[in-house]
């Protein structure tokens, strides 16, 4: 009894401590500082692993973990996403039926800017991901979308993300008050604990990368979106941010939101912005 | 700690004796109960998939006329939704503490 | 249609290596679909490399080959610019076959 | 072609069409017949054998005996059961079949490849797992089997749903 006791006087005065901690913090963090965060952000996963090279944390669970490492690395040799790359590369040349193609929609023709999606258009106020522009353009010359979460999507993605490999990542955050509340309100989702098992993305990519969660390795949330579209050997096929954060969502028992939902778009914008810097690494593998 | 209020609770409302067999009184008024803290639920967009599928199970066990399994599906829906309205308010400022600053 | 047969071959003194990847469900049969019904059993089987009218690499595979079948190895006795013939079979006799230049 | 020829003679055509190809496979059947059939034929019998010793004795007719020759390079902990990268390469000489076997998988014997002369006895490959088990590469050499065995641990990735 006298140890439940003490455990139970323990957590409490652990409460007051980490509560007087955070108000004082939450005072002084009112101003929205993407610039800080992502600085911080970064330190936070270079500290913890001082021995990952900074441009291997887009590598998510292959810079983590050695033997998960030589199997990826022997996948590399004759990738699986390697006939998406292939579709996405003749669809993106194919004109619509009015005779326009891709290339018109985009700037420098959609090649080798993956790094600046998403974007924050401030005539619509809100944050633009690749996949929205692409649907966006299809439908401007008269084409049928195509789904956000996998097929065709994830082969345009891919060969668009193949075209930009290499290239450090560039998300711009305008002097806009909607952009920097797009920023916290993507933070803020990232940090939200949801469904039954109670996670947040933050709980497994901050807290626990490197351990395993059964077959895989949790990557770090640092870069964790460089390498998108992914080919997933569980999904045996190709699956864009979107599908990650949909089955990622009903792992944690969480209802997932549409494809395109502010929150996806708002969490996919903090942290590419973050990650700033770091190469894209699309399209990947993945366990 | 903080979640340890909802879970008493689900353990309260399970262990609650059922007086007689329930009735479709009983099961309407336990379902749209539910069915309102499961709305509220989606409301916050932070629905259970867990919660959704007791709902189900209520509806489906309620259209058999097995009342009394269907109260009691209901009566996890509901305590299910409940617990997600319950982290989705307390998250409006807890999320702050896992923060990297 | 682009055919279903990736190849690399490249030699390096008499050892020419060969890396294949191919488009194929290979399903086991054993696996069910959204409704609930066994998807059939659809795999290859016989995956044949020839080079200069020899066989020079014979694969028979089972159920248990990857979706997407990768395969690697090497042989003697071709040079650069000579043509590796591929082709499959299936258990649906579903074929296909390439003609790769060794670079 | 005229067009009276009418079915008579369409039938004749395709009958003369008919000896002739027969006459061409002839042609060319003495030069390959023993070395084509030998080895071409897929071994039906063995992938069907549930457990690993029956799809070696179905496959080869003899057993083999563990050898340090045989050198098997797989995985740990598979990243996930459906692609595990396995491969195998062996000092050996006179190769002329690998094969390999996932233990418990629904039917052991998972590929089996003929090694030509002139082909290097190496080969890489990604096969599915069932469960966690022992992989099991076979080496023909010179008549008789050597073996390397290796457990692989597989399970599923995730935290559930």
């Amino acid at each position: 009894m006298k140890a439940r006791s003490s455990i139970l006087l323990g957590s409490l005065s652990a409460a007051l401590v980490a509560f007087a901690l955070t108000s004082a913090r939450v005072v002084a963090a009112d101003k929205i500082d993407p610039v800080a965060d992502a600085k911080a952000f970064q330190n936070f996963f270079f500290q913890k692993f001082p021995t990952v090279k900074h441009e291997d944390f887009v590598n998510g669970p292959y810079s983590m973990n050695e033997d998960m490492k030589r199997q990826w690395q022997e996948k590399e040799e004759f990738p699986p996403y390697e006939f998406a790359l292939d579709a996405g590369k003749e669809m993106f040349a194919t004109p619509f039926k009015n005779g326009k193609t891709y290339a018109d929609c985009f700037p420098n023709g959609g090649i080798g800017i993956r790094q600046n999606y998403p974007y924050f258009d401030e005539k619509e106020g809100k944050v633009v991901t690749l996949e929205l522009a692409l649907n966006r353009c299809r439908e401007a010359n008269g084409e049928a979308p195509y789904s956000y979460v996998k097929d065709e999507m994830a082969s345009l993605t891919a060969y668009m993300a193949f075209t930009s490999r290499g290239k450090p990542m560039d998300i711009k955050i305008p002097d806009d008050p909607r952009a920097l509340a797009a920023f916290e309100n993507g933070k803020r989702y990232f940090y939200t604990r949801r469904g039954q098992m109670n996670f947040s993305c933050a709980s497994c990519h901050v807290q626990s990368p490197g351990e395993r969660i059964r077959a895989e390795i949790l990557a770090p949330a640092l870069g964790i979106l460089n390498a998108m579209p992914i080919y997933r050997s569980e999904w045996s096929g190709m699956g864009t941010t979107s599908r990650r954060f949909v089955t990622c969502n009903s792992q944690t028992r969480a209802v997932p939101l549409d494809p395109q939902a502010d929150e996806y778009r708002d969490v996919e914008y903090f942290l590419s912005y973050v990650a700033n810097g770091l190469p894209i690494s699309g399209p990947g593998a993945r366990p | 700690m903080k979640l340890s209020l909802p879970l008493a609770m689900l353990l309260a409302l399970s262990l609650a004796p059922a007086a007689r067999a329930a009735n479709e009184a009983d099961y309407k008024s336990a379902y749209s109960a539910a069915e309102a803290a499961s709305k509220e639920a989606a409301s916050l967009r932070h629905q259970w998939t867990v919660t959704v599928s007791a709902l189900a199970a209520a509806k489906k066990a309620g259209d058999g006329g097995d009342f009394n399994r269907a109260v009691a599906a209901a009566k996890e829906a509901e305590a299910l939704a409940k617990a997600s309205i319950f982290q989705a308010i307390s998250e409006k400022e807890a999320w702050k503490a896992m923060e990297i600053r | 249609m682009a055919s279903s047969i990736r190849v690399r071959a490249t030699a390096n003194g008499d050892i020419t290596e060969v890396q294949a990847l191919i488009q194929h469900p290979m399903d086991t049969g054993l696996v069910k679909d959204a409704k609930g019904e066994l998807i059939p059993a659809h795999y290859i089987q016989q995956l044949k490399f020839e080079c200069n009218g020899k066989d020079v690499f014979v694969a028979d595979w089972g159920t248990a080959v990857s979706k997407d079948p990768y395969v690697k190895f090497s042989f003697k006795g071709a040079k650069k610019g000579d043509d590796l013939k591929v082709s499959w079979t299936d258990n649906k006799g579903g074929s296909d076959t390439t003609t790769a230049k060794i670079s | 072609m005229t067009a009276f020829t009418g079915p008579f003679a369409t039938r004749r055509l395709i009958l003369q069409g008919a000896a002739s190809v027969a006459l061409l496979g002839l042609g060319n059947l003495p030069f390959t017949p023993a070395r084509a059939a030998a080895n071409d034929k897929y071994p039906e019998e063995a992938f069907k054998q549930k457990s690993e010793a029956d799809a070696v004795k179905a496959l080869y007719g003899k057993t083999a005996e563990p050898s340090d020759k045989v050198k098997l390079d797989a995985p740990e902990i598979a990243e996930n059961g459906g692609v595990v990268p396995i491969s195998v390469t062996t000092t050996l000489d006179k190769v002329t079949s690998i094969s390999f076997f996932v233990a418990e998988n629904p039917s052991a014997l998972a590929a089996s490849y003929k090694i030509p002369d002139g082909t290097i006895p190496s080969i890489a490959n990604r096969l599915k797992m069932a469960k966690t088990t022992n992989v099991v590469a076979i080496v023909e050499a010179d008549g008789k089997l050597y073996s390397a065995t290796k457990e692989v641990k597989v399970t599923v990735g995730g935290c559930g749903g």
